[in-house]
């Protein structure tokens, strides 16, 4: 069970709270109605699937209910970051391996 | 290849089993085959084993990053069924439950195929008219099915609770009996002797890091851990890992990778004869002949290539499971575990021809790969060998995600598994 | 409008007469209220803190009483308002004179009162929240999970919670908290 | 020896903890045995000379007690209660006695004693590993039939329940600072330590005390004897009010982000538990850092026949003796690589049992523990091996020879205590996603780099030095506490693999996996097959999988492969540790998730009075709905055929509450709906409602629904029963993320309303009473209007509209007035003539006027010209959600599945939904299958069958035959459209 920081209620919360929302910063085409097949299979089926850092949306759906996105890596399931909503996608540090003690 | 017969294990039981050979080789590379797959799980295994077999080609190497059978074959809960609904759907998954029927003796390994029955309840109206739909495709198209009441899904299994005080009272199921189980490493290990004997190459341990492509965009060979291997024809059969290879080759496949779970209890004398599902519940549910319950949990809500998954999946599935087998609430499980699934947006698979000459991929087969095991391995070994696909897998293309002819199981009837 | 007569309605409340708990958690259904959801921009707060006689609050996880109306932080631009029946909070909020949503909600939610030293862990048996004073201090409040069911969660006391839920959940809200109750008393 | 004469033979007074006078009676086997209060049933037993207690998996080898915990691959038993209340599987090394606990044996026919399956030993030759592979393949039906269910009856260890299990379970979320994994020496200090800081602190043990090794260690810590300052410094933390102190409670699993499963046997060693006691509970913690201290576990020797009730692992001996008090024979035999099995001679020398020799299969045993076995006159034959035993239920001897001797001579002994070393306890730190190294000089596998905030302290770190070990436990947990400790002997010693007295491989069966029968032989019998990897050697020989999960066997085995192979160990890899560490019941992961907690039944606030009425419900969802009201006498079909005829002729009420509402406000409300749905809105008027279709970017349909404008900023959307909190997470989607600009908010009213339907001729009569300051006319209030007024002096909102064709209102009120309300409009309806009907009637109603319903009609791959609803797609917007999917080539072309009538040639016909359609029923199979029916029923209106289907090219072939094959006959069917009743409309205004 994740535990998911929500950058609305600047809290860590449990999974149990939040909904995946798949991968983020796919925007909807301004002109959709114009774009060929080609362009609307990729965008509405084409997805990364990132082995490593994936930025997807969350939704804080039995919280605040705001969607918003997050850094993570897809091996370790570790979140690197999460932001609002709206903003750029956000450079992130390298996903660390683990360390011996 | 030493024949496998009950003669052989007498003959072997007098000299301490020292006689047996090696079930597989493991050479190192060649420099180039005529065919490499990437994946020795049993559809990459499969694959190889029916290009040796139907089509002559045995200058073959599986190329597996870990250890064959180590994927989704040796992680899955077993279940094999044809009982789809869409054509294209039925037509694979029927030809792969014929060639189970045969299986162990055409691999000449015990692949332990047991049609023990696949009962999936209904708990609705809306379950019944969807699992009718289901039994009247199947029955026009040659695919056995059929219908029963609640007393008729009791007598099947005697621990079913049928009381119409449940929860989700059960009020009838559908039943193939021709469904069941098999012994997930006996595939892969049957198809890897099989095909090692007829020469093929699995080569273990060895990472494909990249796809070298020609002049003219054709494929060439793969980077690999152990050096480059040239391929005149490169099939991608990775299952969870298929969009991270395919991407080597720029080709990018419309997947999600995510974590499945499943567990095991306690192994018990037998008690459940058959596989249940339900999917208004949630849960599938068989006994292993070792004894172990073999509980299929769900699919994490997020992509992941961890093979881990949560907790509260777990529950969520037992407490299914016990609302339907209240007996079984004492019952304690024993391992869980998970595998990666690769799921596409209509959760039905790929198999097709790409845009780089001389790639072919088989993907996407989610949570129906196992049954598909032998059905998908021999199209894929037609498809690789004639370029093109075989009539029964036609509808598998990439295409359809740009036409919008999808293969929509999962849209027609709840999660199918 | 509640008045009896031949008629007009009288209002039946989903959890009506119930009670229960054990020796350290008390369960009681809250009397009725009138509540809104409350949608805000930012930049109205103000104004409609001043409509409803009680502060928005904008920090996550607080609330803040005032003139009985007791207002939750839900979302960055979501509240929840609730005081007794008849307080009239649409018609103040309408007063604002500022963009916003008031949406009534009095009849979809209803309320448990969960009191006693066991409360916390009662709750704690369905909730993944950290219920720990020092993370869940009186006036905290919370959109949450309480088993399979959403819930707000609202601290009145060390001892006490309100438990918001829509009221065809109610039943298994109450259930559980029933069970949560029977385990925090061992 | 003397021992006290009730409680067993084998209880040595005053040895171990318990007191003798508080007795507990079991029966074993049906035969009545006296234990002391803290006895294990496995310490109990063995007081009283019992060791058979089970019978192996594959070979029905008997077996005893091999160990004193939770790793014990042999003793696992069936322990009840009563009739309902019966465990299999327990673990007899774990399970504590209780008064009137009835035990059995498992896995065995007719008796323990004498086991017909035991004739599987004999055969064993044939049953190599894997054999199952190579045959059982002729003739084909063979195995499901013949072979399979052989092995079923054969294979399994205990007995399921057979009835539902009465026990109930707790659960709770707890968080903390720093969860301590064990409470040993390790655990206690890092507790000490991690307590003193003032955190938030949870230390968990699974035995009954605290304590761990110190339970039969001769440690001294703090002056004191290492086991009472365990339990001094266990009352001091419990006293803390930051610290938790859990025993008898397992840390099952570690999983992602500090999140840890435990479960705690709340009632299992009680004789009669309270009512409300749960019988376990599980815990759910999340944790800022977890300290593991879970030691360690003691392997057994690899050598022929090392299987035989009555051998065990040393420190279980003195577990047995120094906690227990019981001796586990009268002459023991000790065979060992480690010298911790001297302490175990030792102690058992002192309580008067007889040391028959220390065979030590090293040359060069520990000097500290050679002087003392000297010292008590203890033979030592160091450079030996037990090379095998004898005794058919227990063992009698054991054949001792120098290594690479060939005199071997037997040692008569009743029981043969063993140590191979110690096996760190990684199993949490591997579940945590830590990468394990190999300590090549000790042989194990240690804690390498961490994944999660975690730490590894004392034996399960690999640190053996005690004083190493308290100042790494201090250091772990934070804080600054002074503790010193002092063991008697340091050890040496350890090794993995077979051990000399494995003899030739082909000759012995020498153990590695107890419980699934797995041998030295079968391990290399695998890697000769090609099994390389130690994930194909484990599931080859199913080495490790047993109940246990390798706890003992795994390393044993890996080297034994190893050295098959030539490769050192870390080549070979090691199995991933899966949770759980032990076995969890599936009651306690579930705890109050069952019955009426399993899933939340939805009510309507009607419900109770639908229930009065009669209704039979459905689920439709969660919810459940009336579904038909039958009168005295009436079947199911009988009530559906009055309540459609007289909504018809007079009217009906229905309780439509459970539909999905969403409030939709702001002064983008009308352009945020123009996005989401196909309509458009924006020419809406308020005070009218509008059938709305809703898609997704593909273009098919998503949902639908009436939505009514209430203001220019305000509308009232209803969406499908199911489909209300998908539909509002989508638009939300929308809202937050696409179109973040509109000034527009969702809010879920679903429950804020209670909607009473009311429909039929007479509906404007029977509600007109009830209706304050609206003119509900036609004219006023025509077809899809919608108002708010007041319904008997409630605030209300009234919208105008039909779901069956005829003159219809439904009447949305605050849920607390639902009740007052439905009962006073069914009153008049019922004196009017009126009925109440449920969903069939309305599914049969809405049916004969082609209405479609989203998730029946459509199942998510139907556009809404499929559907016939080509008219609510706005022709004029430039975007909405679907404009582009459904354009695209497979969604326009021709040919496709659309929705269209059917009528049966024989009107008796009742069509079975979810029949296929074809033109040719003649064809051979596979057949080409044109569609299905979606909806079907009688129409006792209409004195014949109705259909709806979706077929391809339908509205081309209005008038053609076509067919649906059923498995006894055939149906003809004839195409029409979908209106089957009042094809005019008129109805509608009454």
């Amino acid at each position: 069970m994740l535990l998911i920081h929500c950058p609305y209620c600047e809290e860590d919360r449990s999974e149990l709270e939040f909904r995946w929302a798949g991968e983020a910063h796919i925007a909807r085409p301004e002109n959709i109605s114009a774009i060929s097949d080609e362009e609307f299979a990729e965008f509405f089926f084409l997805r990364n699937n990132e082995k490593g850092l994936t930025y997807e949306r969350w939704r804080h759906i039995h919280g605040c209910g705001r969607f918003f996105n997050a850094a993570r890596d897809t091996i370790s399931d570790k979140f690197l970051m999460t932001y609002k909503a709206g903003l750029p996608k956000q450079p992130v540090p390298a996903s660390g391996e683990g360390e011996t003690r | 290849m030493r024949k496998y017969s009950v003669f052989a294990i007498a003959r072997e039981a007098m000299r301490a089993h020292k006689g047996w050979d090696a079930q597989w080789t493991s050479p190192e590379p060649r420099a180039s085959y005529d065919v490499i797959i990437v994946g020795a799980g049993g559809h990459g295994l499969g694959a190889a084993y029916y290009l040796a077999k139907e089509h002559g080609i045995t200058n073959i190497a599986v190329i597996e990053k870990g250890w064959l059978g180590g994927g989704n074959t040796g992680r899955n809960t077993t279940i094999i069924r044809s009982n789809y609904l869409y054509e294209e759907s039925m037509d694979i998954y029927e030809h792969s439950l014929k060639l189970w029927e045969g299986l162990s003796q055409d691999l000449n390994y015990n692949t332990m195929y047991s049609p023990r029955g696949v009962m999936m309840l209904s708990h609705n109206v809306h379950d019944q008219q969807s699992f009718k739909r289901h039994i009247n495709a199947n029955r026009l198209y040659g695919i056995d099915n059929e219908w029963l009441t609640p007393e008729q899904a009791k007598d099947f299994v005697p621990v079913l609770d049928i009381s119409k005080t449940a929860r989700y009272p059960i009020n009838g199921a559908a039943l193939q009996r021709r469904g069941g189980t098999a012994r997930h490493d006996a595939v892969a290990w049957g198809y890897a002797r099989a095909a090692s004997d007829r020469g093929v190459h699995i080569i273990q341990n060895c990472e494909v890091t990249g796809i070298r492509r020609g002049p003219n965009g054709e494929v060439q060979g793969v980077e690999t851990s152990k050096g480059f291997i040239g391929a005149k024809k490169i099939g991608v059969s990775a299952a969870g890992h298929s969009s991270v290879v395919m991407e080597m080759a720029g080709v990018r496949v419309p997947l999600h990778s995510n974590p499945l779970q499943a567990l095991v209890s306690e192994p018990l004398k037998p008690i459940f004869p058959c596989v249940v599902m339900s999917n208004t519940v949630h849960a599938y549910i068989s006994q292993s002949d070792k004894g172990e319950l073999v509980i299929g949990a769900g699919t994490d809500q997020y992509n992941s290539y961890s093979q881990t998954g949560g907790l509260q999946i777990i529950t969520h599935t037992l407490d299914a499971i016990c609302e339907l087998f209240p007996i079984f609430r004492r019952v304690k499980m024993m391992r869980q575990w998970g595998g990666i699934t690769d799921n596409t947006p209509d959760r039905s698979p790929i198999q097709g021809v790409t845009p780089v000459p001389g790639l072919f991929v088989n993907c996407g087969w989610g949570t129906g790969g196992f049954k598909a095991t032998p059905g998908s391995a021999n199209l894929f070994a037609h498809l690789i060998a004639k370029g093109e696909p075989h009539r029964l897998a036609a509808g598998l293309t990439l295409d359809r995600f740009r036409t919008g002819r999808l293969i929509d199981e999962a849209a027609a009837a709840a999660v199918a598994h | 409008m509640v008045d009896s007569g031949a008629n007009v309605a009288t209002r039946t409340l989903p959890l009506s007469g119930v009670h229960g708990g054990s020796s350290v958690v008390r369960l009681e259904a809250a009397a009725p209220a009138e509540r809104i959801n409350l949608r805000v921009r930012a930049e109205d707060v103000a104004a409609l803190s001043a409509a409803l006689g009680v502060d928005l609050p904008v920090k996550p996880k607080t609330s803040s009483s005032g003139n009985g109306r007791t207002a939750l932080w839900i979302g960055p631009d979501e509240w929840l308002v609730f005081g007794d029946v008849r307080t009239g909070l649409v018609a103040s909020a309408a007063k604002s004179g500022a963009l916003h949503s008031a949406t009534d909600v009095s009849h979809r939610n209803t309320a448990i009162l969960v009191s006693g030293p066991g409360s916390a862990a009662a709750i704690n048996t369905g909730c993944p929240q950290d219920l720990s004073l020092d993370a869940f201090p009186i006036g905290a409040c919370s959109r949450t999970l309480f088993g399979k069911v959403e819930i707000v969660l609202l601290r009145t006391a060390e001892d006490a919670f309100r438990v918001e839920v829509w009221r065809s959940f109610s039943d298994y809200a109450f259930g559980l908290l029933s069970e949560g109750a029977r385990d925090a008393a061992l | 020896m003397s021992g006290s004469s009730n409680s067993g033979a084998f209880r040595i007074k005053g040895a171990g903890r318990h007191t003798p006078a508080r007795t507990a009676r079991f029966t074993f086997d049906g035969k009545t045995y006296t234990a002391l209060e803290g006895d294990t049933v496995a310490s109990a037993l063995l007081a009283h000379g019992v060791h058979l207690l089970g019978r192996s998996f594959k070979y029905h080898r008997p077996r005893g007690i091999l160990t004193a915990g939770p790793e014990e691959p042999n003793a696992l038993l069936d322990v009840s209660r009563d009739a309902a209340r019966r465990q299999p599987n327990v673990r007899a090394t774990v399970q504590e006695v209780f008064d009137g606990a009835k035990i059995a044996s498992q896995n065995r026919w007719p008796s323990l004693k004498y086991d017909i399956g035991s004739f599987n030993d004999l055969l064993s030759p044939f049953f190599a590993a894997g054999f199952y592979y190579k045959t059982f393949m002729w003739p084909r039906e063979a195995w499901h039939k013949l072979y399979e269910p052989i092995i079923r009856r054969a294979a399994g260890l205990g007995e399921a329940p057979k009835e539902g299990d009465p026990d109930h379970y707790a659960s709770r979320y707890v968080h903390c600072d720093i969860l301590i994994a064990g409470a040993g020496v390790a655990g206690l200090t890092a507790a000490l330590s991690a307590a003193a800081t003032g955190k938030k602190v949870i230390l968990v043990d699974e035995q009954p005390e605290v304590g761990g090794a110190l339970h039969y260690a001769s440690t001294t810590i703090d002056g004191q004897d290492g086991y009472d300052w365990a339990q001094a410094t266990a009352a001091k933390l419990k006293a803390m009010p930051n610290v938790t102190v859990l025993t008898r409670t397992t840390v099952f699993g570690y999983y992602n982000h500090g999140f840890l499963g435990l479960t705690e046997r709340v009632t299992d060693h009680i004789a009669l538990p309270g009512k409300d006691s749960p019988r376990e509970r599980l815990w759910q913690v999340r944790a800022k850092k977890v300290i593991l201290a879970t030691g360690s576990i003691e392997r057994h020797m690899v050598f022929a026949n090392n299987d035989r009730p009555g051998i065990m692992l040393a420190s279980a001996a003195r577990s047995f003796l120094n906690h227990h008090g019981v001796a586990v024979g009268h002459s023991v035999g000790v065979y060992t690589a480690h010298d911790s099995a001297y302490e175990a001679a030792f102690d058992l020398k002192r309580a008067g049992v007889s040391i028959a020799a220390i065979v030590d299969s090293r040359s060069n045993p520990g000097e500290a523990v050679l002087s003392e076995a000297r010292a008590l006159g203890i033979d030592v034959l160091a450079g030996h091996s037990v090379k095998d035993t004898s005794g058919r239920l227990r063992i009698s001897s054991m054949t001792v020879v120098r290594n690479g001797g060939a005199n071997a001579r037997k040692i008569k002994v009743d029981a043969l205590i063993v140590s191979a070393g110690w096996t760190p306890s990684v199993h949490l730190f591997s579940q945590s996603r830590g990468k394990l190294r190999f300590d090549e000089a000790n042989q194990r596998f240690l804690p390498d780099v961490y994944a999660q905030n975690s730490i590894s302290v004392g034996a399960c770190n690999g640190t053996d030095d005690l004083a190493e070990l308290i100042d790494e436990a201090i250091a772990a947990g934070g804080g600054s506490v002074a503790v010193s400790g002092e063991n008697r002997f340091e050890w040496t010693g350890g090794m993995i693999g077979a051990a000399e007295g494995a003899g030739p491989e082909h000759a012995v069966k020498a153990f590695v996996d107890f419980q699934h029968d797995v041998t030295a032989k079968d391990i290399r019998l695998a890697v000769r097959e090609g099994m390389h990897s130690i994930e194909h050697i484990k599931r080859f020989t199913t080495n490790g999988m047993a109940s246990d999960q390798g706890k003992l066997s795994n390393m044993h085995g890996l080297a034994i492969a190893s050295e098959m192979l030539g490769k050192p160990i870390p080549q070979v890899g090691l199995t991933t540790f899966r949770a759980p560490y032990t076995p969890v019941t599936y009651g306690t992961l579930i705890a109050h998730s069952r019955g009426e907690l399993f899933d939340p039944a939805r009510k309507t606030p009607m419900h109770a009075l639908e229930a009065a009425e009669g209704a039979e419900f459905e689920d439709v969802g969660n919810w459940r709905r009336a579904w038909y009201f039958p009168k005295r006498g009436e079947d199911m079909h009988a009530a559906v055929n009055r309540e459609c005829k007289t909504v018809r002729e007079v009217g009906g009420v229905f309780d439509a509450s459970t539909l999905g509402k969403i409030e939709v406000v702001g002064p983008d409300a009308a352009a945020f709906l123009n996005l989401l749905y196909t309509n458009a809105w924006d020419t809406l008027k308020p005070g009218k409602s509008r059938y709305g279709i809703m898609t997704r970017e593909d273009g098919f349909i998503y949902d639908d629904g009436v939505v009514g404008r209430l203001a220019e900023d305000r509308f009232h959307v209803t969406t499908t029963t199911g489909g209300a909190p998908r539909v509002l997470n989508h638009m939300e989607d929308y809202l937050q993320t696409e179109f973040p600009h509109l000034k527009v908010w969702l809010t879920s009213t679903t429950e804020q309303w209670a909607v009473i339907a009311v429909q039929g001729p007479k509906a404007r009569e029977i509600i007109q009473p009830f209706v304050e300051g609206l003119d509900i006319s036609n004219e006023a209030f025509p077809h899809m209007s919608v108002a708010e007024c007041n319904v008997m002096g409630v605030p209300s909102r009234l919208f105008r509209m039909s779901f069956t064709g005829e003159l219809g209102f439904e009447v949305n009120v605050p849920a607390d007035f639902g009740p007052a309300v439905w009962k006073a409009i069914w009153e008049r309806a019922q004196s009017l003539g009126a009925c109440l009907y449920g969903t069939e009637t309305m599914h049969v109603l809405r049916a004969e006027k082609g209405y479609i319903i989203v998730g029946q009609d459509t199942d998510g791959t139907v556009t809404p010209d499929d559907a016939g609803l080509n008219w609510a797609v706005s022709k004029k917007k430039t975007d909405f959600v679907g404009i582009r999917g459904l354009k695209r080539p497979d969604l326009v072309r021709d040919g496709r599945k659309q929705l269209v009538g059917l009528l049966t040639k024989d009107p008796k016909e009742v069509l079975e939904e979810g029949g296929q359609i074809v033109a040719d029923p003649n064809q051979p199979k596979p057949m080409t299958m044109l569609g299905h029916v979606t909806s079907s029923y009688w129409s006792e209106n209409l004195g014949r069958s109705i259909a709806i289907a979706l077929v391809a090219g339908g509205r081309a072939r209005m008038g053609e035959t076509l067919y649906v094959p059923m498995a006894d006959k055939t149906i003809a069917v004839e195409v029409t459209d979908m209106v089957f009743v009042d094809k005019e409309g008129g109805r509608i205004n009454g």
